[in-house]
């Protein structure tokens, strides 16, 4: 295992350390249970939106708390979603008497573990309501089945939900919005190398020299399907299509595109991957109004990369476009 | 038979031992169809109740359940933390202010802690989880009770059947968890949390062999 | 090998067409000869600041083109400097009558090629002064040698001057502020995996499981030692004691640090080191003023990291402030 | 013997040639102690410079060279580009207006491309750059020349020595250029540009023996 850590369990306290010194003037670090809040939380009269889920997807949570995104993070272990505890103590610190969102991923283990908190926080009198993401194509739904995955439309739901939040807009209309970005979003991703849990010490799957997993999720499950290596021109079609199908995205639409890195990908790579995205979208008369290219919801170092398409409208493009300072994304101040 | 709070003890003293040592295993069948952290996940959590555990060593039973189930949602985090959080927690709430219990009271404990990860989960037999462990467990320690054996023959019967239960995963479809997400490649392989469930069961029957 | 590529020849200009699209609003792409140049390029009365050098270093240095930091930049094949003809019509592109600064990392390929562009240059009338960063410590320097490869520094320099630029100061002015930046700062890096050259289609090297090179420099160049697999604590430390020695840094410096990621190193890594180094620092009375924490001058897919220090006074401290509006990097606009 | 433009062509085709042939070959000695690019590096040149041709087949040897000179610089990039250029535009302006050579013209333009590449890389014999190739076989055709062989002879000479400087690369220890940065660690590998160079000094030898 080649990592730059040292003892597999603390990784992420020392992770978290780094944060709180690198970002002092955005974020403190609470520590048992481990949070990550806004240096001004909380605001009052402002609704709270927090989120969080395993560790390994850096910046995902952490690096998006921060002015007009989220008011705090919860990070579990690596790969592991965090406990009650933790979304409790963040809930209660980001509390600013208008109520307080959960983004959660439509894991089972973050869906009940917020699950869980939210009871606890209302039974201390804190308006809680929840979003649940589940955006990954890649996963056939049903009602008798878990679901999807929340993976890439968690990031721009909480960005725009938070712009939301931050212009002063209620619990349920913050809701409303974060309910529509995920509605009207679809994501797909795969992977070229498997990761490796510090814990584990070896990969959690084995891919040899010439395939790759389609349809991968963000915590090293296999996809689904292995198959060849092939070029991104191909690789771009494999994830497209499904998306496009699925919401599905038409001629004159227009869209957030999000190509992510898995986060042993290169940038230069993840252009490549924009520019074979752009065209295909052009293809099919689908305006790309704004974008979005790096690595935001990793998979520890796992290459590959993912595809996010939310349709847009008047409504997320401004809330999209609004100020945001955060660790990870900035803009606008 | 009686079962006393020094039981209880024993058993999730036990429990943690086994965890460690099947950690690297369970986290190796959790890297096949989910995300490789089962057996970290319960070590972790196993481990902080041991740290608890002086404290409640003179608490009734329930109190003790409680305890363990509040420290294993407090630490364990993922799927399993809730779940078997709850487990224990539902058991406490079946045994608040006992000191002792009888066979049956046990069975009752088992019956409510299913129920809780049955509620939790959203989940029910069939869905490659640790409930296929579990609730054939049940209900072979159940009829057996039924049928008059005493609680060490019953236990046993109702291991066998939870081994049943883990190895009828192997070919099931995931329609819960993280397998899930696989959908028709889930098969084909063993369900991490019925097997950590099937440890505990077999932990259980070690206490009660011990007893009688 | 493993990437998200067509073919190899084809790289550098399909990421091209992925970065122009992505960021029209800042910057424009030309092609044949291949520069990134600032959207309102040339800016009348501001000096030009141009970079270049291989692909392969992404964002650097294509991303740091915009508002503030670079003017235009010239993107080499994969790791292979550009050719002077790049470097002449991006300092025709940006040349606003003030001047144009080149921005040239310490390597015999872009010393030359920058050189010859650089006489072309002035033979058309255009004035160009040269900075050559050469901060890399793993590097034994002499007189008679090729000397110290620029590495890290580069992208703060690139900042620093960009903004001294942008403020109106004129060449001579923003030389000096470069060449103090290149004076001040001295980097240094490792690396746990090779990179491997799509063209080449195998590792530069070969690194067994257990060990790691050290002294490493952007390009998949062997580095000073190969030595086993160490722990971020041990790694810390050989990192930072050449660079602090090397200046030296005192007790009672303010540093710049700067923790970079060589492109397939997760974002948990790199905090996880800053923390370290923010330990070492701590203990040598030195403090961090200002940071910067992510993958910004990178060697493809390579894992691994490097440090930079730059010493701070309030003159840089004033121009790492100040706003910059960039594909990479952005604040304060 | 006489040197005509055609020649000139022939053996930059031949070099082209050669250079696609051991393309893999010099980008692996440049792994080893640079960054695995001088093969693709000089074959993207030569490829394009084969395309330069027919627009020049009618000119004077010194206009052919200097094509050749500035589509190297704007095509190779890295540390070979400007110098193999400027070698050829050396030459090439040693060369102007000629459309014959003898074989004192040659050494005189193979002398004054040396020179190029000095003044370019700043650099001289001994620091384990091509130099160390193309010096000691400008030395042993002047001194075969001198002693008076026939250019045929002169030119196996030169290629010897040639070789030898090669060979004489692998255990120097490198100052300039990127393997300089390995300091010891370049001692024991063969400089890739000085390969590159007893490619072109070989192909040189074919054509001459082809006139004669
Ligand atoms: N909805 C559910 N109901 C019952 N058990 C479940 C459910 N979801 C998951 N499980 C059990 O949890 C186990 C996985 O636990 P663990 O790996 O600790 O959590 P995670 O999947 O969050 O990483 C599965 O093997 C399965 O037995
Ligand atoms: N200063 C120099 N003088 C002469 N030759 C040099 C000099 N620097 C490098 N070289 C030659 O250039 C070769 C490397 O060329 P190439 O790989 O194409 O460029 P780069 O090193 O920029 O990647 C070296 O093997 C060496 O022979
Ligand atoms: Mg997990
Ligand atoms: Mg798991
Ligand atoms: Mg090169
Ligand atoms: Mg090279």
């Amino acid at each position: 295992m080649k990592k730059l850590i040292n003892a597999p369990e603390n990784v992420v306290k020392e992770a978290l350390a780094g944060m709180a010194d690198a970002h002092s003037d955005l974020i403190r670090v609470h520590y048992d249970p481990d949070y990550i809040v806004r240096a001004d939380a909380p605001v009052q009269g402002k609704v709270g939106v927090i989120s969080g889920g395993g560790s390994g997807h850096e910046p995902m949570h952490g690096g998006f708390v921060g002015k007009g995104m989220l008011d705090a993070a919860c990070p579990g272990a690596v790969f592991t979603s965090p406990v009650p505890d933790q979304m409790l103590a963040a809930t209660r610190a980001v509390s600013g008497g208008k109520g307080v969102l959960h983004v959660v991923k439509n894991y089972t283990g973050d869906v009940m573990n917020f699950e869980m908190a939210a009871e606890l926080a209302a039974a201390e009198g804190i308006e809680v309501a929840s979003v649940v993401t589940n955006d990954d194509v890649a996963v056939k739904d049903s009602l008798y089945t878990a679901g999807r995955r929340g993976v890439g439309v968690t990031v721009l739901l909480e960005k725009i939900a938070g712009a939301a939040a931050e212009a002063g807009a209620d619990l349920a209309e913050v809701k409303r919005i974060a309910e529509k970005v995920n509605a009207q979003g679809r994501s797909m991703g795969m992977a070229l190398t498997s990761c490796t849990v510090p814990h584990a010490g070896k990969p959690t799957f084995e891919l040899p020299d010439d395939e790759m997993e389609i349809g991968i999720g963000i915590h090293g499950e296999p996809g689904r399907t292995r198959t060849k290596l092939a070029s991104a021109t191909e690789i771009a079609e494999m994830l497209a299509g499904p998306i496009l199908e699925d919401l599905p995205f038409q001629s004159g639409d227009t869209v957030l595109a999000f190509v992510n890195g898995m986060g042993g990908t290169p940038l230069i790579e993840l252009y490549l991957m924009y520019n074979e995205l752009h065209r295909i979208l052009k293809g099919k008369g689908i305006t790309i109004g704004r974008r979005l290219v790096g690595s935001y919801i990793t998979s520890l170092e796992m290459a590959g990369c993912s595809f996010t398409l939310v349709k847009l409208d008047d409504e997320l493009t401004r809330l999209w476009d609004a100020p945001v300072h955060t660790p990870a994304l900035r803009w606008g101040m | 038979m009686q079962i006393q709070a020094e039981h209880v003890i024993k058993f999730v003293e036990l429990v943690a031992a086994r965890v460690k040592e099947q950690r690297d295993f369970l986290t190796q069948l959790d890297s096949a169809i989910g995300d490789a952290d089962h057996g970290v996940n319960l070590d972790r959590g196993f481990t902080t109740v041991l740290s608890k555990l002086p404290s409640v060593a003179d608490k009734d039973i329930g109190s003790i359940l409680k305890t363990i189930g509040t420290t294993l949602v407090s630490t364990v985090g993922g799927a399993s933390g809730p779940l078997y959080g709850t487990a224990f927690l539902r058991a406490g709430m079946a045994t608040a202010d006992r000191f002792e219990l009888g066979p049956d009271d046990l069975v009752a404990a088992l019956e409510a802690a299913l129920e809780g990860i049955q509620t939790r989960g959203k989940s029910t037999r069939g869905e490659k989880t640790m409930i296929d462990a579990i609730a054939p467990a049940v209900d072979a320690l159940k009829a057996a009770r039924a049928s008059g054996d005493d609680l060490v023959t019953a236990m046993r019967k109702a291991v066998a059947a939870c081994e049943e239960g883990v190895k009828a995963t192997i070919p099931m479809l995931a329609t819960k968890g993280r397998a899930s997400y696989l959908g028709e490649r889930s098969i084909g392989h063993q369900d991490p949390g019925a097997t950590s469930s099937l440890l505990m069961a077999r932990a259980m029957l070690e206490i009660v062999e011990g007893i009688s």
